[in-house]
């Protein structure tokens, strides 16, 4: 078979701990959101929708249900004879083996992976952020330009430029200068986290970063400043549209949010950049007359009884008569009994709210409540910023 | 565990459907909200561990192509076993066989190479959530050459004048299967089988220019045959006309008969499509109605189903209707007792009323 | 890199190979020990990064189902693109296109949704290994309309007859399509097009009552259309008769032939049977002969091919003959000269004996 | 979706070092074996042809080729929606994480995959032997036993019974004691490395085992020795038929030998009972005028030109004129040029012998000749035993 032009490395190893509970028992990329995807569907459906049709998943850390979700990776098109979606845990050689040090190191550990493919050029991609992004558009920036590295950038508020990692350019968009979370930002372009190398470039300097006992083995930290070292092009290529790091309950609440605006900026009824996910087949959803729901995402698989606003209910989430769902995010299979009032909450999925219960704090600076999974709240309970 | 190969034959099924029927065979037809009319008995049987399926399509089988794939959504798509839809074969010019027996003959191979030892013919006009392995042992136990499957209806809708019903003994046994009007053991077009006996009784009927397996092989042979009756006690539903269609749809707005069709244990599978959660807008005011992903609602609606990717305008009203995928319901229009078939766009302020005992049809990609 | 869809169009081939397209259509018959005709076109679309192909069907398609499942074979199997066989479809009553064009009308869907700036439309009938970006890239620098694809070849036989044949000027301009049975050029029913000048041109034709797209769309249009002609360069058959069936199979056993059809890095893709490697036994005795896993070799073979599964007993001896799919050769028969199809069978110390120029065939399942 | 009512773990973690330079770089069960197959495709293909439809594989050491074979499992029907084949490697969790320690751990590790599916019974297997068996038929004996662990066993020689692990039964088929390697055999019944357990009995045997501290974790060693301390119910189910383990260079080259007998006691071309494999795609082979074949497998995609005698030849190997190979076993893609002669060896997988190489001995009672994989043989050189 011909070899592939890019190859895509998905680093889903991240614990996310800033995300609670979400994360006990499944990585950050496994996370739900949006009704029915989980943040992975992202940059899995990016690559299907933008021809790259070779992807590999770093995961370390609890990868079970990872695996799991991802399967032979069907739900994105990508269960390919050749190609398609491969899970990468770390792995034990001939000369020992162990976890993975670092991002870098995720991609070193796989070199052999990579070769098989022999792509021109290989495309990293964080399973942290939600966005619709063509990176075939990049790559094809990224050719045109001849750059080693081109690295995606967004521009943010200059007031917020200093949360990120900042990369300051040229005239032309050549990177000069990385400035991690920098004090004084010289510029607001924020690295997004998704880069394309080009291979033979990127192979070495791998090598070359495993052999230096000093690295930390980190993209941002060492191969970037490294191939800015060496005065190696490396370009800016920016991306405009909806970009979000979910990774505090606070922010996954608000990208929830975000779509129910009546033209949200993400939207997912394009069906020429269709988000898949995994299909739980259920059956439509059942709206009864006692129901009131408006300004609402509410997925298949869900009875509604009571009153829904300004909410995103997952499938087989049902809520009965009375209750009341008020700005919040209801995740797949929460049982919602009679007389319950839930405001600013995320209840994980699988949890019994039972008759009566109250939960979150309805005032507009308050905390987003987080309610665990699988988690039972009886009526006698008040539980808020849990 | 015995192992049960299924076939779905739908050679004999006439489509009756209206407008609904004009493209597509009634197993094609939409229903329920998401699913195709064969959806139900390719679950029953991928429920049941039937790995083998295969499918007796003789006419408008095209968009049942489309949707069955494989098998993929039933996890059908396999090297040993699977789902095939075997439309008539071009064969042997001296085949002498006729009617759906041409179709047990030429797919003879299927019966004969199939991993199982019995075999369970259905059509796709009875939904039902049934187990197979159940009439499997109810068979075994009886002792019976063949198992048919019947269920009591409380009430004789019109749609089973066009049923078979059944007399059954005080042993389970068929000791008649006519048309009478008045009888209430409606048979389900189900019936199992060995695949020995199967196979024998093809070849019989054949010999005998037969043209019919079920009335050649086995109504007219209750004699020489032991015939058991299985019941089928869930819910049920015979769609073979507009109204039984559309009356069978609002019923699935009751919550027993809708749970007891879609179990978590059991579910329907259908083709998967990569929909977005349905969307409510705050103008919306949405009850007693089923609706499917890909839904934006701006409107009213109320006794209906909402098919999957259906927009609905603001201040629109629909009632008691079936709007099927990708119709879009332009602001203040008015529908009441409708049927929309696929990619019907109902334009702004348009008014359309059927009667609630017939329902105004529009067939597919109709603009209004 | 720009996108291109493909349309195999099998609705002007007839089906010409006598007992080997008596059941089935030419592009399902098997062909060079292993694939079916229609194998090589799918995977040239394949390897040349085609994501999306329609197979335009009409008669006897049932074989060519079961052969291509899903595109599985070809990893089209998949939720976007993929690929498609399509039978006639039962559309608007008050279609007015006739011939293949009412397969492009009834299917213009496919070509306005494809994810694709290209369509690439073939027949079965011309093996070869071709590269379509390379005929797209050919095509861009051109500047032309429409790409048509031939070969130039260096000896007259009776098949090229059937085919159109090709004047071509200094600048790789099309400036006449017709029968001349003494022009080399051979049209190998391949060709390319914009997405937008498809759509366009099939309006075009049906408005005017065309009825076969290539003759009304492109050949009698080659004045305001320029029309770029596109020379494939490697191995080429083209097969619309048994005589050219046999002897191009014959062919295969030349071992330019076969490397520059059979490439390491653009391999033709058939269906997976899980045969055992072939097996051959103390007895046997073979020569020039290509050979499929799962055959048991007690006998002796000259100069011929051998499909999967073939049993060949002590003291059999085949000679320039053509054995497919599971058929027996039992001990001390003697074939030469021979086409045998799928699951014959030929008993013991039998002698079957065509002529080189004139092979005997014998059709599916014969016993003799 | 309803449960399993078994789930297969397949083993595949072993390094084999007795099988040398085949298992440099990959694991045991993924060695090739009768010119198509590798060995795992035997269990696996057992598996499916028993109707055993979910099946975790345990690997651990260089699996990326084992992953990369099975993919999607899809070459042997289990590319499941709900079960399929799942690829099983350590993985790191909250509480931390680590290698295998044993066969027993390995299973243990993943109760929650084994949860997820609800199993009435798991059914253990090793990738280490080459044949065909009825899992199903075994499954039938257990249950209507009633027994806590079914171990199926074959009758071996009397006098090589010492080198097996002996089951010793009583006169209903009830194991009564377990020997490992007995001086003195009491019985000739060996285990095959294949149990079926009451998922519910082993669940608790491997939450006690983990948490003894001096257990190895193996199931031969210390849980089979458990369940027999408490008098639970283990009975022998007798197996007939091929069975053989390839541990070794000499074993693995007899038993592609006792292939190529008439009727050889394991029949590859059973359509009742295929051995499925991933297809590598490739033409007929082509057996051209000068050649002579006798007493062989060959697969598709060679071009023999030489004499073939009582050899097994994988897909895609070429043997030019005059060379003769004779009495071995040359894997994929094995090039062998003018005037080569082979004798009593295996070629590793892309081996290029170039004209006039002599290999192997011929005296039938020498050792059998190893050509180590992508190696090149001159024909100055006399390789033998290396």
């Amino acid at each position: 078979m011909k070899n592939k032009e890019c190859v895509a490395m998905l680093l889903a190893g991240g614990q996310g701990t800033r995300l609670k509970s979400l994360t006990k028992k499944i990585a950050k990329p496994a996370v739900y959101f949006g009704g029915k995807y989980r943040i992975i569907d992202f940059p899995l459906s990016n690559c299907t929708n933008s021809g790259i049709d070779t992807v590999g998943v770093l995961t370390q850390y609890e990868p079970l249900i990872l695996n799991d979700y991802i399967g032979i990776g069907a739900s994105w098109d990508l269960d390919r004879k050749f190609g398609g979606v491969s899970v990468l845990p770390p792995f034990m050689q001939a000369e020992g083996g162990g976890w993975y040090t670092g991002t870098a190191n995720a991609i070193y550990r796989n070199l052999q992976f990579l070769n098989q493919y022999d792509p021109e050029h290989v495309l990293i991609l964080s399973g942290d952020h939600i966005y619709k992004m063509d990176y075939n558009a990049m790559l094809d920036y990224h050719k045109e330009s001849g750059a080693d590295c081109t690295i995606s950038v967004i521009e943010v508020p200059w007031e917020e430029a200093s949360r990120f990692g900042i990369m300051n350019t040229d005239d032309n968009g050549r990177i000069t200068e990385f400035d991690e979370k920098p004090k004084e930002p010289k510029s607001n372009l924020a690295s997004m986290g998704v880069y394309i190398f080009r291979w033979d470039v990127l192979k070495q300097y791998l090598i070359d970063d495993a052999e230096n006992e000093n690295s930390s083995n980190d993209f941002g930290k060492d191969i970037i400043p490294s191939l800015l070292g060496d005065y190696r092009k490396l370009m800016a290529y920016t991306f405009e549209g909806y970009w979000k790091d979910v990774g505090t309950v606070n922010s996954l609440w608000e990208a929830n949010m975000d779509l129910l605006k009546k033209e949200p900026e993400l939207n997912l009824n394009d069906q020429s950049w269709r988000i898949y996910s995994k299909n739980p087949n259920q059956p439509p959803q059942y709206i009864a007359p006692s129901a009131k729901v408006k300004n609402a995402l509410i997925n298949e698989g869900c009875r509604i009884k009571g009153e829904i606003d300004n909410s995103v209910i997952f499938y087989g989430v049902h809520v009965d008569e009375n209750s009341v769902v008020k700005d919040s995010v209801i995740m797949p299979d929460v049982k919602i009994g009679k007389n319950v009032t839930i405001n600013r909450a995320i209840i994980s999925k699988g949890s019994v709210i039972e008759d009566g219960a109250v939960i979150g704090d309805a005032s507009p600076e308050s905390e987003i409540t987080l309610v665990a999974e699988e988690g039972s709240v009886l009526a006698s309970s008040y539980a808020t910023n849990s | 565990m015995d192992r049960i190969a299924g076939i779905i034959n739908l050679d004999h099924e006439q489509d009756l459907l209206d407008e609904l029927t004009y493209f597509r065979c009634g197993a094609a037809v939409p229903f329920g909200g998401r699913y195709r009319m064969i959806d139900f008995a390719i679950s029953n049987m991928a429920n049941s561990r039937i790995e083998s399926v295969a499918v007796f399509a003789r006419r408008k089988y095209r968009s049942l192509m489309d949707h069955l794939e494989q098998g993929k959504a039933w996890d059908l798509d396999r090297k040993r076993g699977g789902l095939f839809i075997l439309p008539p074969d071009w064969n042997d010019p001296t085949d002498i066989s006729r009617g759906d027996l041409q179709h047990f003959h030429n797919n003879i191979d299927f019966v004969n190479r199939a991993l199982a030892d019995y075999i369970l013919v259905s059509g796709s006009q009875n939904i039902c959530n049934i187990d197979f392995q159940e009439v499997l042992s109810e068979h075994k136990n009886s002792g019976a050459d063949v198992s048919v499957i019947y269920t009591k209806v409380d009430e004789l809708y019109p749609e089973f004048n066009l049923a078979h019903k059944l007399d059954v003994d005080g042993n389970g046994r068929v000791t008649s299967i006519h048309n009478d009007h008045n009888n209430k053991n409606v048979y389900m077009d189900m019936y199992l089988i060995s695949k020995d006996l199967l196979s024998e009784l093809i070849e019989q009927c054949i010999a005998h220019g037969g043209s019919h397996f079920f009335l050649d092989g086995i109504k007219s042979r209750l004699e020489d045959l032991h015939v058991h009756a299985y019941e089928y006690k869930g819910a049920h539903a015979l769609i073979n006309s507009v109204e039984s269609y559309y009356r069978n749809s609002s019923k699935l707005l009751e919550a027993d008969e809708h749970d007891s069709l879609f179990k978590e244990d059991a579910p329907i599978f259908t083709k998967v499509k990569n929909e977005a959660p349905a969307k409510y807008l705050p103008t919306s005011n949405v009850s007693n109605t089923l609706v499917a992903n890909g839904c934006v609602i701006e409107g009213e609606v109320e006794d209906s189903i909402l098919f999957r990717g259906v927009k609905v305008g603001e201040g629109a009203v629909i009632r008691n209707s079936i709007i099927m995928q990708r119709c879009e319901i332009e602001p203040n229009a008015v529908l009441e007792n409708v049927i929309l078939d696929k990619d019907c766009r109902i334009s702004e302020g348009r008014t359309l009323i059927g009667a609630p005992e017939k329902p105004f049809v529009l067939p597919k990609r109709k603009s209004m």
